[in-house]
């Protein structure tokens, strides 16, 4: 059932350029199976996009890289980061802590909510930088503290630094924390819908300045978010997930223009706004995501799928189609298909 | 045996008479120590023979003995005393003791004072300093009760000079000065130098006021304090006497505690339901259950201590049925009573039985707690508010006070028994004996009142005190014979 | 571009359409004071509007389109009567509702109604289906409830038997239409829908659009259609207003505006605007960004 | 486990109306002092009562303290903190001052004064009581309905035509009847608590009515050498507020919107 | 400041709130203070001396003007003065509350922290069955307990009584022990509760995900980013317990027989000693007002958000 690995030299720990090498990522719950059977690799300098609709588990796998999962839930497999001793999964807070916030670090949605209210931020950066002793003092870390809110673009640092999180907006908070990020180079930088709670503009902003970010370090990203065009902005490669499972992945241009799974295919034409039929409606993807654990059995896309047939109760098979590229679907969009033009695949949106 | 590091709660003092310390468990706190404008009985307690002394004294079996005057003399019509006065008396503001201080503190009763007892001193006619030694009161008429009410309160000697602040700071001539007030918890009184008489054997007596009877057995045995002046639970008593390093005694007092009826108005104005009540306690049973079979029946107004005493507990026996039969006659069954009692413990617990027992007779009975003292007393005792009630009358001789005033709360309105008194007032002794055994006699068949038991005088103190009064008959708690063996 | 949607002529707009006009708003401010924080200041009003003047003509699909914070909300509820402008006035299908007491605006609440952005908290969450539907009927005093109710249920495409379930036995895609089919209890003329897509999936978000598109279409209503996502109001909208710090920066017809933005402020906007085609074109997110700055 | 506690309560005070197995309030002079027998299942006090009558009768007391006590705090607080979370702004501070007001009058001061006012008696007290809770209601209900209200229920409610009356009724009271019910529970902990303090300190209810708080006070020179007078009043008062603080915090569980995500 | 000035409007408004309460008081406190037998004239006379016939209004202000001037003039009934009497039971029962409390936070904030991070171990719910229990326990009969176990069953400590600091700190230590305990214990009970709530409260916000998220462990994250943000609810309770607990303490006095301000209170009631019996319920609402102003405050240090003059 191990689905193959989407990496091209499938033996060993995979290739020394590999940030991040996630096999069999498993997250339960009690006994109900949120996130199955995750496989992926991100390699130094990528940018990889995960996206799905919400309740597809998306979060969940970021969690888990991170060891943040909330309270209850369980992860199993192995999730190993590039010069990090131990597999991150199962290890303990000690262990975790010194990885956390050096090695990988992490960028949330809630701009609004992430930061300490009753902390300056320079401290709260500063901070981040004195726990894994990479400045020597405080007045070195806040020297860099400053340094990091000008990188990301906050007008008069040295003032910002001492200003608490409320005294900023939403776009000017993200940055705070996209500086607290940044700030010990991590190997890999996880970003859970940076961007969903900003304005365009800021959004555009923000953006640029997370991908500016990543590549003057030459870190490894995973980006999560729910909106096709921001992660073919942001992004080189993209997977996608539901039901707690990836469906597909590839390289952004491939997986957009020539999607091949036909979850991807409808998320495709649901987010194309300028795609309608003939009565001017856009098309749609029937049903509505289920509750976690009321997926169903073997392909968990089936009871939306207008594709489905009796094969799709098991389970398909993840099919490589390159090296970081494939999917798991039985009745894949040819080759040919384009994307928006309204194939078969695709129905319309019901009423009634 | 006393070493310099005594500890401070006063328990290791030994016999060491020079700074040996006592502290006394009471109940109730003095709100000032003006005795002359304050009723009630606490300040008198605390202070009279101890801080104020009298010409005259009451001694343990209730006879009048000398204090401040040697002796005295009675003229042949019964109305003029005469008094002799000790030498060398001293004011604790440094003022000698004189006959002119004793006409001044006679005199101002009449004028200052405004406690209504101050109505006893009424007969006195006029006051004379014969000589700084001597002195003279002429009655208006003859009185028996005079001198008697000369060792109470009344009888209590002031400086001319030092009756300024008597709330705060009482001035008299006794062996102990209010040394120190902490309010809302003791009052500490010390040894006076240069005494006129014999000096008590403690140097310093703290008087500490316990509101709730188990923090105070606590503080005893804990050794906290060393004498419990009065008893207020005796129920814990057995956690004493079972117990060597203390002593416990019982005695008489002048504390009648009363079920007081309104014979003025509602259902008790009825001398049958009066009587129903009477015969539907069964005053044993209730001893028992609520002052643990401690004190005394007496059946009267009238307690052991006084030369008048009889014991009339037969005059109404416990007879339930009978009880029931004359309330049924009585035609006052059907109302309901309202017995008021105060927030005291006897109250509290006389009550509880004294409703079950006349439930259990028919009587219908509603309890209502007023607070002690200042809404009991507008509501009853003042405004005679109420059917019944019970309380502890426990000024000394207070039969005339209590019934032989129509005005007083209970409404008890009798010439005839008005009459016995005056005439036992008057006569010689014996006549007083005879008339007031009369009186009390005719109080008891009237069924004015129902008397529950007489309060006992229940001490505890560690095994090594001295000296203690056995009978509480005056209305002084007198420290001045407390040593230590 | 795909074809557009309406055949609706674009009528012009101003102050003078006279009666035809469902909307007309003419020079609305709203001042709001802050609580003040000290004795002697009294602290310095928002101006959360300043001076917007338009109108919607019968049958139009009005978008309105700004950043977070630049008034649209405000905007909002002074045109469904639920606030007061600080000065201006708004007429509602010719009738003045400027300083009208709540129960003079019975009218308003018969012809206008609301749909809310966010499909969790506009139900109130210890109501049945069927009561937060028939709210408004009950409200103005409509008999045959339950018909009503459940002939809007299946309006928007849910069943009738959602009328004894409660708002959170539903997903975010039907809460919203149980959303719009409030809305529409009471026969409004003019919907107005604050950001109703905005806290959507897109996969969902298309089947709401298209919901929304064809019951105004049906009904011929009036549509006014808020959101800070440029791509949906031009999805859905003939004319757009765009909004800035609580003034209209450029109205215009749809496409016209996005094809050729005149006010700068436009310009920034639709730039920043990240697109599937338009990445896949190689515009990367410092692009998007670039335009922002001066 | 709370509910069951409070049921058990209830379940008491119901039954002494219909049964005790002795009457409370007769006093048995010759039956003073017993150990618990079969005849008297935790035994007498020192009047001869039997206890467990009195803890059957006491729970009657108990909960009609807790309602009297809640009932006021409830029916004042409840209005008062929606009028002020619905109102104008200043109308809404104006009242929380009051509030904050009453706040500096705690429960136990009120209900002295009260009870030397108009007398110690259980309803006085509790009347004291609630009323020192008004503000707890009043504060924590306010604060619910100005959440309530800035949802956009509400809104759609307004633009649906509802008045304040209607919307107070329909929307703001069933949202924020979660908070009310949590804190009747705990107010009526507190109660109860209160008025053993005030029994025991002589401002409660007034013998020869039966009250755990008062057999306590009763039992308490006798501790010593009948500790069983203390234990059962003790144990009585300490499992219903602990049963009511449970149900409080259970009934705060269920309504908790955080945790009803997971149900 | 706008505080200030809220705060010296709910004095005045209390203070008459108190004082017309005093007056619909039934029972004449001259008549009170000289015993029912006294005659009307002498009456009649205390009433003019205590300006007790002056119309409502003088009496108000007098009254007022004597509690600024901190000399609230002499009792009717026991002529003492107010003042220093009042200020001795104060001191009292402020070092009897504020050890109370200090023993309760001692107790609770670390319990608290404990409960919330192991709410769903066994530790920690057997820590929080212990504290809903100990809420349950009225204070007085902790009390009631404690001295029958340590004081007169082992005899450690002293049953009851107070002495000043000064004058024997060993024994006050002593008094003060038991008193403090039992105050402190049932508190502490409460404040874990709330302890724990305010916890688990902030364990579930995102900054302390971020604060682990750079690297801290889940404790030094409670530690240096939840604790202040949990206190706020904390301080709100801490400061109207802190106003309950000065008058709650009258039950422990009562216990303990200590001579503090409640009761001082119950005595003044008793004895209808009306003038006392205003002060002492105009000192706890002043103290009370005091302490949520002092809340006020300290929010502000707590919390930049509720700052003003930030942009
Ligand atoms: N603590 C938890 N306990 C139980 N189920 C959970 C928990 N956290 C998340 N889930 C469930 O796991 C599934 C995946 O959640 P996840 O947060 O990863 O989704 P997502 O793809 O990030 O969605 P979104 O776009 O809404 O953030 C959801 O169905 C969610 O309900
Ligand atoms: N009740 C109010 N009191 C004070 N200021 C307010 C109030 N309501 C809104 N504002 C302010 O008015 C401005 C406009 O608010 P509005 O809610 O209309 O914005 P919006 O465009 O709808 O934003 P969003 O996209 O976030 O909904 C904002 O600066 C806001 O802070
Ligand atoms: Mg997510
Ligand atoms: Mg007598």
């Amino acid at each position: 059932m191990t689905p193959v690995p989407d990496t091209a030299p499938a033996s060993g720990q995979g290739s020394p350029d590999d940030v991040l090498s996630v096999r069999n990522l498993d997250v339960t719950v009690g006994g109900r199976t949120l996130v199955e059977d995750v496989d992926f690799t991100i390699r130094a300098g990528e940018r990889v996009g995960l996206i799905g609709e919400s309740g597809s588990g998306k979060s969940l796998t970021a969690l888990s890289v991170m060891g943040l999962l909330p309270e209850g839930l369980r992860a199993t497999g192995s999730v190993r980061l590039a010069g990090v001793g131990h597999d991150l999964v199962g290890a303990d807070e000690a262990r975790m802590s010194r990885v956390r916030g050096k090695e990988i670090a992490m960028v949330f949605q809630e701009p609004m909510t992430a930061l300490n209210p009753t902390m300056k931020v320079g401290r709260q950066i500063a901070e981040v930088l004195l726990i894994h002793r990479t400045r020597p003092d405080r007045a070195s870390a806040r020297a860099a503290a400053v340094e990091l809110l000008a990188q990301v673009g906050l007008p008069d640092p040295a003032t910002a630094a001492d200003a608490y999180p409320h005294q900023f907006s939403g776009g000017q908070r993200q940055r705070v924390v996209l500086a607290i990020a940044l700030a010990n180079d991590p190997a890999l930088l996880v970003c859970d819908e940076p961007t969903t709670a900003l304005d365009v503009t800021v959004q555009a902003r923000v953006l640029d300045l997370i991908v500016r970010g990543v590549q003057d370090r030459r870190s490894a990203m995973l980006f999560i978010t729910h909106d096709l065009a921001v992660v073919a902005t942001a992004c080189e490669r993209v997977m996608v997930m539901y039901g707690g499972r990836l469906v597909e992945s590839g390289p952004v241009q491939e997986v957009f223009t020539r999607p091949r799974h036909r979850y991807t295919q409808g998320l495709i034409g649901a987010s194309d706004l300028t795609a309608v039929d003939d009565r001017g409606r856009l098309v749609t993807i029937g049903g509505s995501v289920p509750p976690a654990g009321q997926f169903p059995a073997g392909c968990v896309f089936r009871n939306r799928c207008t594709q489905a047939t009796e094969a799709c109760a098991t389970r398909p098979d993840w099919i490589s189609t390159g090296p970081d590229s494939g999917y798991a679907c039985f009745h894949p969009v040819p080759e040919s298909g384009a994307p928006g033009t309204g194939t078969p695949a695709i129905q319309e949106a019901g009423r009634g | 045996a006393c070493s310099a590091g005594s500890t401070s709660d006063g328990s290791g003092g030994g016999s060491d008479k020079a700074n040996d310390s006592l502290k006394i468990g009471l109940t109730a706190e003095p709100a000032n120590l003006d005795f002359t404008k304050t009723a009630g009985a606490a300040v008198p307690q605390a202070l009279l023979y101890n801080v104020y002394e009298n010409l005259v004294k009451l001694d343990q079996s209730g006879k009048i003995q000398p204090q401040l005057a040697k002796s005295w003399s009675l003229s042949k019509d019964r109305k003029t005393y005469t008094f002799q006065l000790v030498k060398g008396a001293k004011f604790s503001d440094g003022k000698p003791f004189t006959a002119e201080d004793a006409k001044f503190s006679i005199e101002r009763i009449t004028s200052d004072w405004t406690v209504q007892l101050k109505s006893q001193m009424s007969v006195v006619d006029t006051v004379k300093a014969v000589s700084p030694t001597e002195l003279k009161v002429t009655l208006k008429r003859p009185s028996n009760d005079w001198l008697y009410r000369m060792t109470t309160r009344l009888g209590a000697m002031f400086s001319r000079t030092g009756v300024s602040n008597l709330a705060t700071e009482p001035v008299g001539t006794g062996p102990y000065e209010v040394k120190k007030w902490n309010r809302g918890d003791s009052i500490t009184l010390a040894r006076r130098k240069g005494y006129w008489g014999r000096e008590p054997h403690f140097a310093s007596v703290t008087l500490k006021y316990f509101k709730d009877p188990t923090a105070m057995n606590n503080a005893m045995l804990t050794g906290n304090i060393n004498v419990i002046g009065q008893m207020p639970s005796p129920d814990a008593l057995n956690r004493f006497e079972n117990n060597p390093k203390y002593k416990v005694t019982e005695g008489s007092t002048n504390g009648e505690v009363v079920l007081s009826l309104n014979n003025g108005s509602g259902p008790m104005k009825n001398p049958k339901a009066r009587q129903a009540v009477r015969y539907a306690i069964d005053h044993k049973a209730l001893m028992e259950t609520c002052w643990a079979g401690r004190g005394k029946l007496i059946g009267s107004m009238v307690p052991p201590t006084d030369p008048w005493y009889q014991d009339l507990t037969n005059q109404y026996p416990y007879d339930r049925s009978k009880a029931k039969k004359l309330l049924k006659e009585s035609g006052e069954a059907g109302r309901t009573l309202r017995l008021r009692i105060p927030t005291l413990p006897y109250a509290t617990a006389c009550g509880t039985v004294v409703k079950s027992q006349l439930e259990q007779a028919g009587f219908k009975v509603k309890l209502d707690q007023l607070e002690f003292p200042a809404a009991w007393l507008s509501t009853v005792f003042k405004n005679a508010d109420y059917d019944m009630s019970i309380i502890g009358h426990v000024e000394p001789r207070d039969m005339q006070a209590v019934f032989g005033d129509k005005k007083s709360y209970l409404r008890y309105d009798s010439p005839e028994f008005r009459a016995l008194l005056e005439k036992a007032d008057e006569g010689n002794q014996k006549d007083q004996i005879t008339y007031m055994r009369e009186a009390a006699r005719l109080l008891s068949k009237d069924a004015a009142a129902d008397w529950l038991f007489l309060l006992p005088n229940l001490m505890v103190a560690d095994k090594d005190i001295t000296g203690l009064p056995k009978n509480s008959v005056s209305e002084s708690l007198d420290l001045t014979g407390l040593g230590r063996s | 571009m795909a074809e557009q949607p309406t055949s609706v002529p674009l009528a012009t707009p101003g102050p003078q359409t006279g009666p035809a006009n469902a909307i007309d708003v003419r020079d609305v401010t709203r001042d709001y004071r802050r609580p003040r924080t000290s004795l002697r200041h009294p602290s310095p009003p928002v101006h959360a509007l300043r001076g917007v003047s338009f109108a919607v003509p019968q049958g139009q699909r009005f978008g309105i389109v700004g950043e977070s914070g630049c008034g649209k909300s405000t905007l909002l509820r002074i045109l469904a009567g639920l606030d007061r402008p600080t000065s201006g006035s708004v007429a509602i299908d010719g009738r003045d509702i400027t300083g009208l007491r709540e129960r003079r605006l019975k009218f308003v609440r018969e012809r206008l109604q609301l749909v809310f952005q966010d499909p969790m908290s506009s139900l109130d969450p210890r109501m049945r289906v069927g009561d937060i539907v028939g709210e408004p009927l009950i409200a103005q005093g409509h008999g045959n409830r339950r018909e009503r109710v459940a002939e809007l249920l299946e309006a928007v495409g849910l069943r009738a038997d959602a009328a004894d379930r409660y708002p959170h036995q539903f997903s975010g895609g039907q809460r919203q239409r149980i959303s719009i089919a409030r809305a529409l209890a009471p026969r409004p003329k003019i919907i107005v829908a604050d950001e109703p897509v905005s806290a959507l999936d897109v996969s969902v978000r298309a089947q709401v659009l298209n919901l929304i598109a064809d019951l105004v279409d049906e009904l011929s209503l009036t549509l006014v259609f808020v959101s800070h996502d440029l791509s949906v109001v031009r999805h859905v909208c003939d004319r757009v207003a765009v909004m800035h710090a609580g003034q209209i920066v450029e109205t215009g017809d749809t496409e016209q505006v996005y094809e050729d933005p005149q006010h700068s402020y436009t310009r920034r906007l639709i730039a920043a605007v990240p697109t599937l085609g338009k990445a896949l074109s190689g515009v990367s997110a410092a692009d998007l960004n670039q335009e922002y700055r001066p | 486990m709370g509910g069951l506690i409070v049921a058990l309560v209830l379940g008491m005070a119901l039954l002494s109306f219909v049964w005790t197995p002795h009457d409370p309030t007769l006093v048995n002079s010759s039956a003073r002092l017993q150990e618990p027998s079969l005849e008297y299942w935790f035994g007498t006090d020192k009047f001869g009562r039997d206890v467990f009558s009195q803890i059957l009768m006491g729970s009657r007391t108990t909960l009609f303290v807790g309602f009297v006590a809640v009932g006021v705090a409830a029916v004042v607080g409840v209005p008062l903190g929606i009028v002020a979370g619905m109102g104008p702004r200043w109308f809404g501070e104006l009242l929380m001052r009051g509030n904050d007001m009453l706040l500096a009058f705690p429960a136990l001061l009120l209900a002295i004064m009260f009870a030397a006012v108009y007398g110690a008696s259980t309803l006085v007290a509790m009347v004291a009581i609630g009323i020192a809770s008004i503000p707890n209601f009043a504060r924590l209900i306010r604060g619910g309905t100005l959440q309530v209200m800035k949802t956009e229920y509400v809104i759609a409610a307004r633009a649906a035509g509802r008045g304040p009356f209607a919307i107070g009724l329909r929307h703001v009271l069933p949202n924020v009847s979660s908070l009310v019910i949590v804190q009747a529970s705990v107010g009526f902990a507190i109660a109860v608590l209160a008025e053993a303090a005030l029994s025991f300190l002589g401002f409660g209810t007034p013998p020869p009515t039966p009250s755990w708080g008062r057999m306590l006070q009763e039992s308490q020179e006798l501790l010593s050498s009948d500790p069983r007078l203390a234990v059962f009043p003790g144990v009585a008062i300490a499992v219903a507020v602990l049963g009511f603080n449970l149900l409080g915090d259970g009934l705060r569980d269920r309504f908790d919107p955080k945790l009803e995500d997971h149900r | 400041m706008q505080r200030i000035a809220i705060l010296l409007a709910s004095l005045v408004v209390s203070s008459m709130l108190v004082f017309a309460f005093m007056a619909v008081l039934p029972g004449d406190p001259a008549r009170v203070a000289l015993g029912t037998s006294a005659s009307d004239s002498a009456v009649a006379q205390l009433r003019e001396q205590f300006g007790l016939d002056q119309p409502l209004v003088v009496q108000y202000l007098h009254w007022v003007q004597g509690l600024v001037t901190f000399d609230p003039g002499n009792s009717y009934v026991s002529h003492a003065q107010i003042g220093p009497q009042i200020a001795d039971r104060l001191q009292v029962t402020l070092w009897l509350v504020g050890t109370g409390m200090v023993l309760a936070c001692i107790l609770a904030i670390p319990m608290g922290i404990l409960m919330a991070v192991r709410h769903r171990r066994p530790s920690g719910l057997i820590l929080s069955a212990l504290s809903q229990v100990g809420v349950a326990v009225p204070a007085f009969l902790a009390g009631i307990l404690l001295i029958t176990v340590f004081a007169v069953g082992l005899g450690w400590l002293p049953a009851n009584g107070w002495t000043p600091p000064a004058e024997d700190p060993a024994l006050f230590l002593k008094q003060l022990v038991l008193p403090a305990l039992s105050l402190g214990m049932v508190q502490a009970a409460m404040l874990t509760r709330y302890v724990r709530s305010a916890v688990l409260d902030v364990l579930r916000e995102d900054y302390l995900r971020t604060a682990r998220a750079k690297g801290l462990r889940p404790t030094q994250a409670l530690l240096r980013h939840g604790l202040r943000n949990a206190a706020v609810p904390v301080v709100t309770v801490l400061g109207l317990h802190l106003a309950t607990l000065l008058v709650g303490a009258v039950v422990i006095e009562r216990v303990f027989v200590i001579p503090g301000l409640g009761s001082l209170l119950l005595d003044s009631v008793s004895n209808r000693d009306l003038i006392v019996v205003q002060d002492v319920v105009m000192i706890i609402a002043m103290a009370v007002l005091l302490v949520n102003f002092l809340v006020d405050l300290v929010y502000l240090v707590i919390d930049p958000r509720l700052r003003v003059g930030a942009s």
